[in-house]
C-alpha cells in the first residue's frame, strides 16, 4: 500500500525514453490531493470482490488524497465496446483492464498514455516486474500497459483415473495424450480429454511449437499484414493432432470457449482437461475432494516441439483524459496494484499470477501455495517459458480467434478437412487484417 | 323421485317403476364416472404439461440450493442432497444486489409509468382524433417495431452521452419512454372504447386532457395492467443499455448484477444460478400479482391488426 | 327562449354522397320535434351536426339567432341522451349527473341541490350512490337524462334514447318522457325509428328519406294525410297496404279496379275525391294504399253503410295471428302481403276464404311516377 | 382550436411526447444506419470509405450471410411454430374450468418473465451434455449444443419456450372470445371434440393467430441473448442467425458498415414479411 | 313421429335454488310449443335440458319411449336455433347450413340437394357463398334457421330467434316461421318473451315464472281464461289493469267495490260469476283485473248494453298515446297506471276527464291471498 514516492522514485531504472510520442505530462504527486479517477474493470465473481478490497484498501489508505472509482464494465468485450463508444465521445475511464488480445487495438487507439511514460517519469524499477508477464505488452520496449491478471494454461488431471491405469508419467503434449487414451477410457474415464475449442488453446499450441501466428515478427516488429500458421506449418500440425485425437474418441466436442471442458473434469468424467491457472481454485471446489486433481504443464503438439506458454489475460492502461493530475493519479494506484503486497493478496484470491517478483516473498503468497500446491506447476511453467514466446498482436485478434475457433469446429465436425480449414481460416484472418488496415491508417 | 312413483306412463308398461329407478341409477352412475374421467384426464394432462413447461425454472431453482460439487457429477442429482443457503449468501456479499434490485425497480417503474402515459396519449390520438397524415404515422409507428436493437444502441449511446447524462437514472429511462408495441395495444382497446362516451364528455364541456384523465384511463384499467405489466418486465430483463450507460455500482441493475456474479476463469455456476433465481423472484411476482390484468386486458380487442 | 334554424344544412362524408341534403326547419321553443326515417337516412347524422359532434358541410345552423356552424360542441348549450346511455362506468350515479357542471366549475352546493332536485323529478334518488353497472335499463336510461337536464340546456338532443329497453319497459319510459317535457318545457330533438314513439311523443315529426326531408307534421296529421306513398308507407304499423289499380270514370263518379284493367274488385269513389282523380286519364295506372285498419268483414261494412261502394274481395288467409284483441289475417295480392285486422271474433282459419271490403273514405291514391298522394291537402 | 376551417392542430400535440422519443433513438439512429452501411467504417465506427451499395452487395454474395439467412429462417420458423403450438398446447389445456386452473395458467404464462440470458444460463447447465439433467433423464449423450445438427433447435426451442409464456396469454383471450354457443350448435349438430376442435376453435383463433403470428415473427426475427450466451454462433455457425452476426460484426470484427448493412436487411426482411401476412389476412382471415 | 315428454323435470345449478322444477309436459308429434316467462324463469334452461347442453338434476326426459337423460346431444337428433343464431364465423352459409349433414358423412350429392332446397325454402339461395359476417340480422335468421332445417330432426328447439331482429324483419319472419311449420310437420319448441309471437305462433303456451309452470294452453284460451294473476298480467299487450275491491252481496247479484268499501264505483255481476264469487263472505277484498281494450266511452257501453251495470269511472288522463288506429289514455288508479284503449275518434286531451265503463263481461276476479283467477274454467 501506501509507499511514498520518496521510496517508489529510490529504485530508478536504467530506461529507454525515446519511443513515445504522447505529450502527457504527468502532475507531482503532491498535486493529486482530492483527485478522483475512474477505473473500468471487468472482474466479476471472486475477482470483481478482490478488486473492491484493494479499490477501498488504496482509497482508505493513500496519503495523497486520491480517490479511485472502480467500475465493473460488464466482460471483456462488453467493456471493450463501452470504450469505444465512450471515446468518441470522450467520456471513457482513466483507467481500464482491456484483455490480452485488445492489446493491439488498444495501443494504435491514440487514446492512451503507455505505462512506459510514466516509469520514466517516476524512474520506476521495472526489473521488480515478472519479464515474461511484461514481455506481452512490450513493444519496441516500451511497455504499453501494467500486466495485472496474468494466466497462463495449464492441464488438469484426475490423479485417480490415472492412477486406476497405472500411468505414472504424465503426457506432456496432444500425441502422447493419444498414447495413453485407451488406458484411461478403459479405466473408467468417459473420455482421456475434455478439450474445449478455445482460440487461446490454438494460440498456445502454436507457441508450443515455437513458431509464429502473425508475420512481421509475430506483430510485434510491426503491425501484422497476415498470419502465418497457415505457411509455417503450425496450424496443420495441431489440427492433425486434434482430429486424431478426436477421431479416436479421446477428445470429442465439449463445446467452445475457455470453461467448456472444466463441468466434464469436475464431474469426473475426462481424465484430462486444459484450464486457465486462474481456474484452479474453483475446479478444487468443484471437485470437492471427489478424486485428487493434480497440475502439469499444458502439453505441446508433439513431445518433440520446442516451446512456450504465452500468457493471457488482461492488462491495465492509462487512457489520456489530457490532465497531468489525474494520470499521476492513475500511476500511482497502478503502482499500488501491482506492489508485493497487494500482488500476494491478488494471487491469493483469484489465482492470478503475481505480476511482482517480489509477492513470492510475502507470507501470503507462502501460505497460498501451502494450502493449493497445484500452483507451483504455473509458476514454473512460465518460469520456464522464454519472453520471446510472448505471443502475436494482431489488431484483428477477437475475430481471429472466432474464426479459429469454427474452422476447428468445423473440421471436428467433418464437414472440412484439416487442409481447408487451415486454408479458410487464414484467408479469413487476412481478409479481415486487410480490411483493418485499409480502413484504420 | 317420490313423485315419479305415482305417475305412470303408458307407453311404458313393459317396466315396473323398480326397473325404472335401477336403470335411472345405472345411468347416471356411469354419467358419474365418466365425467370425472374426464376432468382427472385434463388434470393429468395438465400436470404433465406444466412439469415440461416449468422444468427449467424448478431445476434452476434446485441448482440454486446445491453446493457445486453436487452439481458437477455425472449421477442424477434433480434435487440437492444437502441443500444450502450459501449460494444466495454468496450472490448477496459479492455483490450489492439489493442496491440493484431497487435501481431496477425505480427503471422499470419510470419506464412503465412514461410508456403508459406516452403511448395512451398517442394511441387517443390515433383513435379518437382526426388529422392529416394519421394513417402514415401509424405505419411510421409499427415500422420502429421492426428496427432491430442493435442497429441503434451505440448511436444512442453517444447521443445521450453527448447530453452529459450518463450514469443517470434519467439516461436508462428516456429513450424507452415509448414503445410501438404500447400504442398499438391500446389503440386496438381504445378502437373498441364507445366513442359516443367521447362525445358526451365533448358535450359536458369537457377537455381532451381531462377525458383522458378521469374518464378513459379509468375505463381501460386493464389494458394499462397489462401493458404495465409487459412493459415492467421488459424493463427488468434489460441488459445492454444499462450496462453501456451506466458506470457505478450505484445505477447498475439487476441484469448486470448477474453478469458480475460470473467471474472470467474461475466460474461458479450455482452461485449464478442462485443470483439468476433471486432475480426472477421480482419479475415473477409482479407478474403473478397483475396476471388476472394480462389475461383479460391483453388483446381482449386486438383482434383484428 | 330558444329557436333552432336550420337553414339548407348539408353533409357530405365523401364527395359524391350526401348523407344529407338541404335539410330546412324551423323548431320552435319548447318543441318536441321527432326525426324518423329508415336506417341510414341522416337522422343521426343531423342530430350531431346540431350537436357540433359533426362538421357541417353546407347550410347554416342559428341558435337563438347566432350562426352557430363553427362553435364547439361545449359552447353550444345542448345536451345529448345516446343510444346506449353513454353513462360514465367508472363514476357513481351522482358524479355521473353531477360531471358536467363540475366542469363548468358550478359551486358544489348548488351541483348538490341540482342533481338532488333531476333525481327527484326522475325518482331515481336512491340510486345516486351506484355506479351505472349495477342498474336495470331503464334505470340507466333515467340516470343518462338525468345527466341531461340538470344542466338547463338549450334543447335536448336524444338519438333513439329507448331502443335499447324491453317493450314494457319502454312503454314506462315513453310515459315518462312525456310527463317530463310538458314539466320541464324544454326544446327536445328526438330521434327514433319506433312508430309507437313517433306518433305518441311528437309535437312534430320529420320524416326523412335518403338525407332529403319528406314531410314535415304533426302526427296524427301525418297519419291521415301523408304527403306522398313513402311517408304513408312508413307512417303506422302494420303499414298501409298497396296494390295497383286503375282508374275508370263513370260520370262525376270514379271507379278503381284492382288488379287488370278488366278485374271485378272496384272501388267508387264519390265527390271531391274523385274529383281529384280527374287528373288522371281513363285506365292510367295508380298505387292504391288501405291501411289494414280500415279493411272490414260484411257485417262491419255493412253497419258502416259502405258494402254496395266497395269491393268484396275475396281471399284466401295464408296467415293468421291471433293478437287478443283483434285479429290479423294475412293474404296475397299481386305478389304482395296484404294485412287486415279484424274483430277478435272473427274465426276464419288458414286456409279458409274471407270477404273483405274497404272503406272508401280511407282510401289513398298515389302517382304511379311522383309517388305523391292525390288527395294531399297541403298546410292541413 | 378549431379554425373556420375544421383545420384541427390538436392532435398532433398528443403525439409529440412519443414521437420525440421515437425520433431520437429511433429515427435518427436508423438512419444513421442506413448512411453507415453504404461505408467502409474504422474500428471506431465511423464512415471511411464510401463503397456505394459494396457492403450489400459482399453481404448478398457471401457463403458466410446465405448461412446466417438460412439459419436465421429455419430458427424464426422453429421458434415460431414451436412456440405457438406450445401456446395452443397450454392454452387449450386451460380453456375449460377445472380444479387448479389459476395454478396451470399462471405455470404456462410464467416463462414470459424470464429475461432471455438468465433463461440461457439455466438452459446452459440444463444441456451439458455430462452433468446437465436433460441427457441424465432421457438416458442419452448427446452433446446438444455442440453438435451442429442440434445447436439450432436447442436455441429455437429454448426461444419457443420463451415466447410460449404471451402466447398462452394472447390464445387464451382468443379462445375466450369464441362464442360459447358455437360449441354448444356444434354439439347439437353432432360434432365431437376434434371436430370441433378443427372446424371450431382454430378458426375462432384465426385473427388472433394471424396477430400473435405477426409479432413472434417480429421478436424471432430479433432473438439474440440467448445466442449469445449458449452458442456464439457456432457450432459451425450453425445457430448464427443475423442479429447475432450483425452482433459480432459491430462490437467485435470492427466492421460496423457492414453490420449496418446486415440491420437495413433485417428489417427490410420484416418488413416485407409483415407486409406480405396483413395482405394474406385480408384476404384470408375473414372472420 | 317424435313424442317428448318431461317428466317431474328438475334443475338446481345449486344446491338452495331450483332454476326449474317439476316441469311436466307431454309435447305431442307435430305440435308449436312455446315456452314464455319473464327474464330468469328456468325457459332457456328446459330448452337446454332437452337438447342435452345442461344435465337433468332430478326428473326423467323420455324421447319417443326412450329414456334420454343422458344421452349425448348429438345422439338426441334435435335441431336448436340460438337465439344470437351461432353461425359459424368462419364457414360459408353453405357450409354452415351442411356442417351437421357432413359430420354425419352424408353423400355429397344429397347434401348439396338439401341445403339448396332449404335455401330455396327460406330464399336465401343467392347468400350461400357468403359469410355470416356480410349478412344482415334477418339473413342471418334464416340461415340458422336452415342450418336447422336440412337436419329432418325429432324436433326443433329454438331459443328466442327473432330477438335480435328489427319488429318489421320480425313481423315477417313471423309468418315464414309459420308456414314452414306447416309446410315441413315437425314439432317445434320455442322460448320468447314476445307476446305476439307467443300468441300467434304456437298451438299451445307454457307460462312460467320462477322455474314453475303456470299454466299451458292454447293461446286463445290463456288470453281468455288465465288460470291466475301473473298469467293474466304477462300474457296480453298492453297487459292488463289490476285493483284492489270489495265483494257485495244484493241477493244473487254481486257488486264489486272499488278502491274502498264505501267507494260508489261499483260493478254489478249476474248469473254464473256472480255465483262463483258466493265464496267470498261480503266485504273481502279482491283483485279485479280488466284489459285495456276492455274499458269503454258511454257510447260503446251504451251500445254493448251494459252502461248500467258498470261504473262511470271519471278520470283525468294523465297521459294520452295517439297510435293512429286507436287511441290510449292512461290514467291513475289506486297508485297505479290504468289503461284503456279507446277509438281513435276519441279527442280526450291531457288534463281532462273522461267518463270510463269496465265491460262486467270481460271482467276477471282473483284471489287476494292465492291469486288465482275465481272465473278459471278446468280444462278449457
Ligand atoms: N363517419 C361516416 N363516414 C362515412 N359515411 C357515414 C359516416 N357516418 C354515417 N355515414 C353515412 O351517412 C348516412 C347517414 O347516416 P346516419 O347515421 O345519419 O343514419 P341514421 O339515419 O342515423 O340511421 P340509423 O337509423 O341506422 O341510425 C348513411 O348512409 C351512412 O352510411
Ligand atoms: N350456468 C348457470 N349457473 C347458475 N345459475 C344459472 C345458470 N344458468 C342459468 N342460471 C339461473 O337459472 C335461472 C333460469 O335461467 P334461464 O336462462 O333458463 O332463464 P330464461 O327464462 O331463459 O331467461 P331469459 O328470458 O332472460 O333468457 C335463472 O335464475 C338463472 O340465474
Ligand atoms: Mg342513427
Ligand atoms: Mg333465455
Amino acid at each position: 500500500g501506501g509507499k511514498t514516492t520518496a521510496e517508489a522514485t529510490s529504485g530508478a531504472a536504467g530506461s529507454t525514453s525515446d519511443a513515445v510520442a504522447s505529450d502527457a505530462a504527468m502532475a507531482d504527486a503532491s498535486e493529486v490531493d482530492g483527485t478522483e479517477i475512474t477505473f473500468w474493470h471487468s472482474m466479476g465473481g471472486v475477482n470483481g470482490a478482490a478488486i473492491d478490497t484493494l479499490v477501498k484498501k488504496f482509497n482508505d489508505e493513500n496519503e495523497l488524497g486520491i480517490t479511485v472509482n472502480s467500475q465493473y464494465q460488464g466482460e471483456y468485450d462488453d467493456s471493450l465496446n463501452k470504450l469505444k463508444s465512450a471515446q468518441i465521445g470522450n467520456m471513457g475511464a482513466d483507467l481500464v483492464q482491456v484483455y490480452e488480445i485488445g492489446t493491439s487495438f488498444m495501443k494504435d487507439s491514440g487514446w492512451i498514455v503507455p505505462m512506459q511514460t510514466m516509469i520514466d517519469a517516476d524512474s520506476y524499477d521495472v526489473s521488480q516486474i515478472e519479464p515474461n508477464l511484461s514481455a506481452y505488452y512490450t513493444v519496441d520496449n516500451q511497455l504499453y500497459s501494467m500486466p495485472f491478471n496474468s494466466s497462463t494454461p495449464i492441464m488438469y488431471y484426475n490423479k485417480d483415473m490415472f492412477a486406476a491405469a497405472g500411468i505414472t508419467d504424465v503426457p506432456d503434449s496432444l500425441e502422447a495424450i493419444g498414447e495413453v487414451g485407451d488406458k484411461l477410457q478403459s479405466a473408467g474415464a468417459g473420455e482421456a480429454i475434455s478439450l474445449g475449442i478455445y482460440g487461446w488453446f490454438f494460440e498456445q499450441l502454436i507457441s508450443e511449437q515455437g513458431l509464429d501466428y502473425a508475420n512481421n515478427g509475430n506483430g510485434r516488429d510491426e503491425a501484422a499484414t497476415a498470419v502465418e500458421f497457415d505457411s509455417n506449418g503450425a496450424a496443420k500440425n495441431i489440427l492433425t493432432e486434434w482430429k486424431a485425437l478426436y477421431d479416436a474418441g479421446y477428445a470429442p466436442n465439449v463445446g467452445r470457449g475457455g470453461d467448456s471442458g472444466l463441468a466434464d473434469f469436475s464431474a469426473g468424467k475426462s481424465a484430462i482437461t486444459l484450464g486457465s491457472t486462474a481456474s484452479l481454485k474453483q475446479i478444487l471446489q468443484d471437485v470437492n475432494g471427489k478424486f485428487e486433481v493434480g497440475t502439469a504443464y499444458f502439453p505441446k503438439v508433439k513431445s518433440s516441439d520446442q516451446g512456450g506458454v504465452s500468457i493471457g489475460g488482461a492488462s491495465l492502461w492509462a487512457l489520456d483524459n489530457q490532465d497531468p493530475k489525474k494520470l499521476r493519479a492513475t500511476w500511482e494506484f497502478v503502482k499500488f496494484l501491482i506492489s508485493p503486497e497487494s500482488q500476494a493478496y491478488w494471487n491469493a484470491q483469484t489465482g492470478y499470477f503475481p505480476v511482482t517478483v517480489a509477492a513470492q516473498d510475502e507470507a501470503v503468497f507462502k501460505d497460498n501455495i501451502a494450502q493449493y500446491p497445484q500452483f507451483q506447476t504455473a509458476i514454473d511453467q512460465l518460469h520456464d517459458s522464454k519472453p520471446e514466446y510472448a505471443g502475436a498482436l494482431l489488431s484483428v485478434f477477437p475475430e481471429a480467434r472466432a474464426t479459429a475457433e469454427t474452422e476447428i469446429e468445423t473440421m471436428l465436425n467433418g464437414t472440412e478437412d484439416v487442409d481447408t480449414a487451415v486454408k479458410n481460416m487464414a484467408e479469413s484472418i487476412n481478409k479481415s487484417i486487410e480490411e483493418y488496415n485499409l480502413v484504420n491508417e | 323421485m317420490s313423485q315419479t312413483a305415482s305417475m305412470t306412463l303408458k307407453r311404458k308398461g313393459a317396466m315396473t317403476q323398480e326397473e325404472l329407478l335401477e336403470l335411472k341409477q345405472k345411468m347416471s352412475a356411469k354419467a358419474l364416472t365418466k365425467r370425472r374421467t374426464k376432468t382427472g384426464l385434463r388434470i393429468a394432462a395438465n400436470v404433465a404439461v406444466a412439469l415440461v413447461v416449468l422444468l427449467p425454472l424448478l431445476y434452476a431453482l434446485s441448482i440454486a440450493f446445491m453446493p457445486s460439487s453436487e452439481l458437477f457429477t455425472t449421477e442424477m442429482n434433480l434435487l440437492p442432497k444437502s441443500p444450502t443457503l450459501k449460494n444466495f449468501a454468496d450472490a448477496f456479499t459479492q455483490v450489492p444486489l439489493l442496491r440493484f434490485i431497487v435501481n431496477s425497480f425505480i427503471m422499470a417503474g419510470c419506464i412503465t409509468i412514461g410508456q403508459i402515459i406516452s403511448c395512451s396519449l398517442s394511441a387517443f390520438a390515433f383513435s379518437f382524433l382526426e388529422f392529416k397524415g394519421k394513417g402514415i404515422l401509424f405505419m411510421i409507428v409499427m415500422a420502429t417495431m421492426m428496427v432491430p436493437g442493435e442497429a441503434t444502441i451505440i448511436s444512442n449511446y453517444l447521443t445521450v452521452g453527448n447530453w452529459g447524462m450518463l450514469d443517470t437514472y434519467p439516461v436508462l429511462i428516456i429513450p424507452y419512454l415509448t414503445s410501438a408495441m404500447g400504442i398499438f395495444l391500446f389503440r386496438q382497446f381504445y378502437m373498441t372504447f364507445p366513442m359516443s362516451l367521447f362525445e358526451s364528455a365533448k358535450l359536458d364541456g369537457c377537455s381532451n386532457l381531462r377525458f383522458i384523465v378521469s374518464i378513459l384511463t379509468p375505463l381501460t384499467k386493464s389494458a394499462i395492467g397489462a401493458m404495465a405489466v409487459y412493459t415492467f418486465i421488459n424493463a427488468w430483463n434489460m441488459y445492454m443499455w444499462p450496462l453501456l450507460v451506466t458506470g457505478s455500482d450505484q445505477k447498475r441493475t439487476v441484469q448486470i448484477g448477474i453478469s458480475m456474479l460470473s467471474a472470467v476463469d474461475s466460474q461458479s455456476i450455482t452461485l449464478m444460478i442462485a443470483g439468476v433465481v433471486m432475480i426472477i423472484i421480482p419479475s415473477i411476482s409482479i407478474f403473478i400479482f397483475g396476471q388476472k390484468q394480462l389475461i383479460r386486458g391483453m388483446f381482449s380487442g386486438a383482434v383484428k391488426g | 327562449m330558444s329557436e333552432i334554424t336550420l337553414k339548407n344544412i348539408c353533409k357530405q362524408y365523401d364527395d359524391e354522397h350526401y348523407a344529407v341534403k338541404d335539410f330546412n326547419l324551423d323548431i320552435h321553443d319548447k318543441e318536441f320535434v321527432i326525426f324518423v326515417g329508415p336506417s341510414g337516412c341522416g337522422k343521426s347524422t343531423t342530430l350531431r351536426m346540431i350537436a357540433g359532434l359533426e362538421d357541417i358541410s353546407d347550410g347554416e345552423l342559428w341558435i337563438d339567432d347566432e350562426l352557430c356552424n363553427y362553435l364547439e360542441p361545449r359552447d353550444r348549450g345542448m345536451s345529448m341522451v345516446f343510444q346506449n346511455y353513454a353513462l360514465y362506468p367508472n363514476m357513481t350515479v351522482y358524479d355521473n349527473m353531477a360531471y358536467a357542471l363540475k366542469i363548468r366549475k358550478m359551486p358544489k352546493a348548488e351541483i348538490d341541490e341540482k342533481v338532488h332536485q333531476a333525481a327527484k323529478t326522475l325518482e331515481i334518488e336512491h340510486l345516486l350512490k351506484r355506479r351505472p353497472g349495477a342498474l336495470s335499463g331503464g334505470q340507466k336510461q333515467r340516470v343518462a337524462i338525468g345527466s341531461a337536464i340538470v344542466r338547463k340546456p338549450k334543447a335536448f338532443l336524444m338519438d333513439e334514447p329507448l331502443s335499447n329497453l324491453d317493450a314494457k319497459l319502454r312503454a314506462q319510459m315513453r310515459i315518462e318522457l312525456s310527463k317530463l317535457h310538458r314539466e320541464l318545457g324544454t326544446t327536445i330533438i328526438y330521434v327514433t325509428h319506433d312508430q309507437t314513439e313517433a306518433m305518441t311523443l311528437g309535437t312534430r315529426i320529420v320524416v326523412m328519406k335518403d338525407g332529403i326531408v319528406q314531410q314535415v307534421a304533426e302526427p296524427q296529421k301525418l297519419y291521415n294525410n301523408p304527403a306522398n306513398l313513402f311517408v304513408a308507407g312508413f307512417v303506422g304499423s302494420p303499414s298501409m297496404n298497396f296494390c295497383d289499380c286503375y282508374v275508370e270514370r263513370e260520370g262525376d263518379r270514379c271507379t278503381l279496379r284492382l288488379g287488370s284493367r278488366d278485374s271485378e274488385r272496384k272501388i267508387y269513389l264519390d265527390g271531391v275525391k274523385a274529383g281529384m282523380l280527374n287528373m288522371f286519364h281513363a285506365d292510367e295506372q295508380v298505387t292504391l294504399g288501405i291501411r289494414p285498419e280500415d279493411i272490414y268483414e260484411y257485417e262491419e261494412a255493412a253497419a258502416g253503410g259502405f258494402e254496395k261502394n266497395t269491393i268484396g274481395m275475396v281471399k284466401k288467409v295464408e296467415t293468421r295471428e291471433m293478437l287478443g284483441a283483434e285479429v290479423a289475417l294475412y293474404f296475397e295480392e299481386q305478389g304482395s302481403t296484404f294485412g287486415a285486422r279484424l274483430k277478435p271474433e272473427n274465426n276464419t282459419q288458414v286456409g279458409e276464404e274471407v270477404a273483405l271490403y274497404f272503406d272508401p273514405d280511407k282510401i289513398y291514391v298515389f302517382d304511379k311516377i311522383t309517388e305523391e298522394n292525390i288527395f294531399y291537402k297541403e298546410g292541413m | 382550436m378549431k379554425t373556420k376551417k375544421g383545420m384541427n392542430v390538436t392532435p398532433y400535440f398528443y403525439l409529440i411526447p412519443s414521437m420525440l422519443v421515437f425520433a431520437v433513438f429511433l429515427f435518427y439512429p436508423f438512419f444513421k444506419t442506413i448512411y453507415l452501411s453504404l461505408y467502409k467504417t474504422n474500428k471506431l465506427g465511423e464512415a471511411k470509405i464510401f463503397v456505394g451499395l459494396g457492403n450489400y452487395t459482399e453481404l448478398l454474395t457471401s457463403a458466410s450471410f446465405r448461412n446466417s439467412l438460412k439459419v436465421t429462417m429455419i430458427f424464426v420458423v422453429i421458434v415460431v411454430i414451436g412456440g405457438m403450438l406450445l401456446g395452443l398446447l397450454t392454452a387449450v389445456l386451460c380453456n375449460k374450468a377445472f380444479p387448479g386452473i389459476r395454478v396451470f395458467s399462471t405455470a404456462y404464462a410464467l416463462p414470459m418473465a424470464i429475461a432471455s440470458s438468465s433463461a440461457a444460463m439455466i438452459f446452459q447447465i440444463m444441456l451439458h451434455p455430462a452433468v446437465g439433467i436433460v441427457n441424465k433423464l432421457l438416458g442419452l449423450d448427446i452433446n446438444w449444443l455442440n453438435d451442429p445438427n442440434t445447436a439450432l433447435y436447442c436455441v429455437a426451442i429454448l426461444t419457443a419456450w420463451l415466447n410460449s409464456g404471451i402466447n398462452f396469454l394472447y390464445f387464451s383471450a382468443g379462445l375466450g372470445n369464441i362464442d360459447e354457443s358455437l360449441y354448444e350448435r356444434a354439439s347439437v349438430d353432432g360434432a365431437n371434440g376434434i371436430q370441433k376442435f378443427f372446424s371450431l376453435t382454430l378458426p375462432g383463433l384465426s385473427p388472433i393467430m394471424f396477430y400473435t403470428l405477426v409479432v413472434n415473427i417480429i421478436q424471432a426475427f430479433q432473438s439474440f441473448g440467448q445466442i449469445k450466451i449458449l452458442t456464439e454462433g457456432g457450432p459451425s455457425e450453425s445457430t448464427n442467425v443475423i442479429v447475432y452476426s450483425i452482433y459480432r460484426d459491430a462490437f467485435f470484427n470492427y466492421r460496423f458498415g457492414s453490420a449496418s448493412a446486415q440491420s437495413v436487411i433485417l428489417f427490410v426482411i420484416i418488413m416485407l414479411i409483415t407486409l406480405v401476412m396483413f395482405r394474406i389476412e385480408k384476404k384470408g382471415v375473414s372472420y
